[in-house]
């Protein structure tokens, strides 16, 4: 889970770190009235969740109320990388002369969380790191122990930020280790942290990623999961209903299967047979005939599939409980809308291919033969 | 002769009175597997198809010699379970549960690192020595006794190449699913090594798929430490950097390493064949016997 | 610093442990108010810090308001091991059918907590410990982590405790652990955990003594120590304004040094000479004039002690200073109260040497030779 | 030679401009010590009577190579600036401190126990070679150099058996104050069997208090590991059982082990004379060499 700038510097405002006034507004006036009461000038940030923004057009910094209604006319409302922005965020510019780069995440090679300081911040800091890795000090964590406090101060030290506002930003960084620790996070981070002309440290951005499997014991933060969901995608929106992983992607060949890696492979067989994949789909360990019947629908209102491959290898997984989910979501169309492909193996499979209504599917019997009708399927029903 | 169990292993199954618990229990029994107890906090005293159930995993260890544990555990309680078992002196402990928090495992992997235990998992398969035991929810029809090794951080993945192998009659050592998770217990080059080790290992596969260095640091490992063919497979060619699929390890992160170029190539280097397809990851099989 | 019953139950209550319902008293009139508000039966406690209290007299149990009465009449205001009771916790009695040990310590041969768990609960758990050692169940916790929960559940089953209240008291001792931490606990026990009729868990007595070294850091602990000071002995009061390491004993040879070891030496020496030492003072390191002078007023308040024996071996402590302070205490004298032996040695010994005024003080140059000339004075004195 | 600290021990003191950091370094190099850094947060950059300051352990350990530091700050950060000086690879970390909280020491040794760093105290005098270096606050002029070791849990107490000997003319190799806390880094076994490995150390003088059971447990590593000849010393005969003494260590829980007398006898039945008096553990001393 993704929390929204806004979401993030609110956790933020109550773990205490230094955040500039902001407000949430989803219409032009809202926007005006946010302005005067955080005070101009303020930047208005559109509310979604993609990278580089201010680049993108969706920070805009205005000094008075003609150029707020302006850019709040041409932000709210505009597409931005492919989402809907309905909400900006009416903030206070901070008048800074330099940047910094703070942020905590998880070192899955070292199995530790690692911290990291750059003075090199208002950038990209993926850039940073390819260019000048040595730009950015980076302590790991011994998770046992939590952060000491010498971590956070030979983090900022090392990175060479400047002395006199050193142990402030040592002091964000330990509380942005709380925080990771406290809400589960996997990611937080701020670029920039602002210093501005009078030596203040300010954290003018916020990203903070939690962990989904540990939501269950962060009662607030599902709460904001609820709120802030706005801006998503149709497709992506059903699948986390049903619960799904599942990635949309540009092909007209829908996959579903069960296991990660098995559909990846599914992927990769329909790439390497001269397919396009159109998404991902994971139906998980076990699924029942209904959850195989939800995949189904899933994908079929997908417009860009023309076929459709389903490869279950069961483990947990029985082959007919797949078997019954696949006949009862087809035999509730008059018309199958695209030809589906299944292979079925592992835990009763053979039973599952006793129950299987053939007329409704093509069997195949290995996964290439599987995956080879399958994209050969989506070659003619694209050629419709 | 094979990996980390045998024969000999005695299991005791953390949360064996839930329902995953209890089906699996029954499952490893009915394909052999030693299992001698189980373990239930205020169920000690009861028994499971005739498995004695200790409260605290200590005891469990204590009265019926286990040296093996696996966890089905839901994921808010399977970190603590983990501390459980790594606490005693067991050989082995496979979890299975999927979902635990990245925190929780970085707190378990430290404490990991302090014992001389091997974890598997979590968020794993388990692992088998066909003929002898089973740890976890593999279906263990499909695995044959043999000499081939085989790693993987998937599961159905796992069952896939091995089905591809147990139709060409290749038969396997031990087959180990390491799970997918960011952080996990023994790893490509955990399993690798001990594979090195075994005398009736003569070749090995290796299924990794894109996220993390792992594949990269066990191609190293390969290329300077093993003896042993090693024939690779890696899931993820087709995805999209940024996105994540499925597992939180599959998740390309765009910069170098992590992709499936970085790993198939890595893995060529160390004289690695790595198929387009399980099929072919078979042939490679065959190749190397 | 250790807590009273009162207040270590008041700080149990605030983590959420079941504890009785209670109220302090300090008179009749306020015990029998106590009581009607808990509702009788009740145990009427005196708020004294001495072990064995209820063997002692100091805790009765009763039905009524006459009982109260009675018994609150003869308890305020005892004498309980040489100390005043002026309060009395006033505590719904519990109605138990068994009854447990639990407590938390700093193991220091481990360097590590050390949770212990037995179902020899309700008497003196140093016998316990001595004579059925295996009767408490033990389990060390690293503090790094934290106690575990599945630790918490180990103590209290490896200890036999009843399965259907087992969860219940490892939940107590959780919290009790989770206090120990939180509040910088040296020790923490409940003897005994109640169990009632109904199987309810009850913490019936609360002990917790905190680590002076880190009271800087428990203000809400501080104000506590300041309120529960009222039973102190008068030279111990005045020896915790003062600063000192000071223990009464029995013998009428006084005793000033620095450092414990070294003061330890001195009143073994004392006692190997044939005289019995009066007290325990360390003076600590590098004091200054007025610590010494402050030093040996605490001592010549002692009516019992007949001779004075001053060791200070200097590393940061100054023998100029030391001297200073002597004459300074001394010369405030009209009458030497009773004979000082001094002896310096280590860091500016000489300079004190030059300044201290001979005529008030006799110098020893060895510490064997200032013991056995205090012994011998304070057995002349004795005599008078 | 000497145990832990010699002429080419390069030291950083931590806490340097502090009042007592200052003065000390001053008696320290005044002694002959090599202090080479300080470390202070916040005081990069600047020098106390010439020795330049680093923000951080790290720093100065890099461009200074310090191998040892001395730990000059105040209770409520000494735990962070213990953690700071193991987090680098120094051989040794002298923590002066005193009343630095046992739940803070508990989690400092854990972290002690997962390096190869030795840590001497806190709550101590320190540790001096004479005639070659000094860490800490031992008043250096009662020393002299020689063939006898020294460990003692209390500060004013050493320099008194320190002095004894000295004026009979009994040199030291080294004197270790390992501190009257709890919890200390380097313990009696610690020291002793550095002592042990000393070819200089002819014979070593252990002074030990009341509290604890670490004069049994080292009483016992004398009797087996030994070769070294020991004189030994315990402070608090005459301390009624249950009354704390001044260090926190120096308190009699009543049972068997942490008396005087179980101490000394424990001392007595490893062979190692126990004097009543410092004058007596001197003779000994004489009697061993």
């Amino acid at each position: 889970m993704k929390l929204h700038e806004y979401q993030a510097k609110q956790v933020f405002a109550d773990a205490g770190l230094p955040v500039p006034d902001s407000k949430l507004a989803a219409s032009v006036d809202e926007v005006v009235e946010a302005a005067e009461n955080v005070g101009y000038p303020v930047a208005i940030k559109a509310q979604v969740q993609v990278g580089g923004r201010g680049k993108a057009g969706g920070i805009e910094l205005v000094d008075d109320e003609e150029e707020a209604r302006e850019a709040a006319d041409r932000i709210l409302g505009m597409d931005l990388k492919g989402l809907h922005v309905d909400r900006v965020l009416v903030e206070a510019a901070v008048d800074f002369v330099n940047e910094l780069y703070v942020g905590v995440t998880m070192d899955r090679n070292e199995g530790k969380p690692v911290a990291m300081v750059s003075t090199k911040g208002g950038v990209d800091i993926e850039s940073v790191a390819e260019e000048t890795p040595e730009a950015i000090s980076r302590v790991h964590v011994d998770p046992s122990f939590g952060m000491h406090p010498f971590q956070a101060r030979k983090a900022v030290y090392d990175a060479g930020v400047e002395r006199d506002v050193a142990m402030d930003v040592a002091s964000v960084l330990t509380t942005l280790y709380q925080l990771w620790d406290d809400k589960d996070s996997t990611d937080i981070e701020v670029n920039p942290v602002m210093i501005t002309s009078d030596r203040e440290v300010v954290c003018a951005d916020a990203v903070m990623n939690i962990d989904d499997d540990a939501l269950f014991r962060h009662a607030d933060l599902q709460e904001m999961e609820e709120e802030g969901d706005s801006s998503q995608d149709d497709l992506e929106a059903k699948a986390d209903e049903y619960g799904f992983d599942y990635v949309r992607l540009s092909g007209n060949t829908g996959i579903i299967g069960n296991g990660a890696g098995l559909v990846m492979t599914t992927l990769d067989l329909v790439d390497y047979y001269g397919g396009e994949p159109a998404n991902f789909l994971d139906i998980g360990g076990g699924a029942k005939a209904s959850r195989v019947a939800n995949a189904l629908d899933m994908v079929f209102s997908d417009e860009n599939v023309d076929s459709v491959v389903f490869n279950i290898f069961g483990g947990i997984t029985r082959g007919d409980e797949v078997a019954k989910g696949i006949n009862e979501a087809l035999e509730s169309f008059e018309e199958i809308p695209k030809p589906v492909v299944v292979r079925l193996a592992g835990t009763n499979a053979e039973e599952g291919m006793e129950i299987l209504n053939t007329d409704l599917v093509t069997v195949e019997k290995t996964l290439e033969d599987a995956v080879q009708r399958a994209v050969e399927y989506a070659d003619t029903e694209a050629d419709k | 002769m094979s990996i980390l169990v045998d024969d000999d292993t005695r299991v005791v199954v953390q949360g064996i009175t839930g329902g995953e618990g209890k089906f699996h229990t029954q499952q490893m029994v009915d394909y052999g597997t030693n299992v001698v107890a189980g373990a239930v906090p205020g169920k000690g005293g009861q028994d499971v198809d005739g498995i004695p159930v200790y409260d605290t995993v200590s005891q469990a260890v204590e009265e019926e010699e286990a040296d093996a544990s696996v966890v089905f555990v839901p994921p808010a309680f399977a970190a603590d379970a983990m501390f459980e078992a790594l606490d005693t002196d067991l050989d082995l402990v496979v979890a299975i549960t999927e979902g635990v928090p990245q925190q929780d495992m970085a707190r378990v992997y430290k404490r990991l690192s302090e014992t001389d235990t091997h974890l598997v998992g979590p968020n794993c398969p388990g692992l088998i020595t066909p003929g002898e035991a089973k740890l976890g929810i593999l279906p263990g029809n499909i695995f044959s006794s043999g000499n081939v090794g085989l790693v993987s951080r998937s599961g159905t993945l796992t069952y896939q190449v091995v089905d591809s192998l147990t139709q060409r009659g290749i038969g396997q050592t031990t087959a180990v699913g390491i799970g997918g998770d960011p952080i996990i217990g023994t790893d490509f080059i955990g399993a690798l090594d001990l594979f090195e080790q075994d005398p009736d290992t003569d070749a090995v596969v290796m299924c990794g798929e894109i996220g993390g260095e792992d594949e990269e640091e066990a191609a190293a490992f390969i290329g300077e430490q093993m003896d042993t063919p090693v024939a690779g497979f890696i899931a993820g060619r087709t995805a999209p950097p940024g996105k994540r699929m499925g597992h939180a390890g599959a998740i390309v992160s765009g910069s170098g390493t992590g992709t499936a170029e970085s790993k198939i190539s890595a893995l060529q280097d160390a004289g690695v064949p790595v198929g387009d397809t399980p099929e072919e990851v078979a042939d490679n099989v065959e190749d190397l016997l």
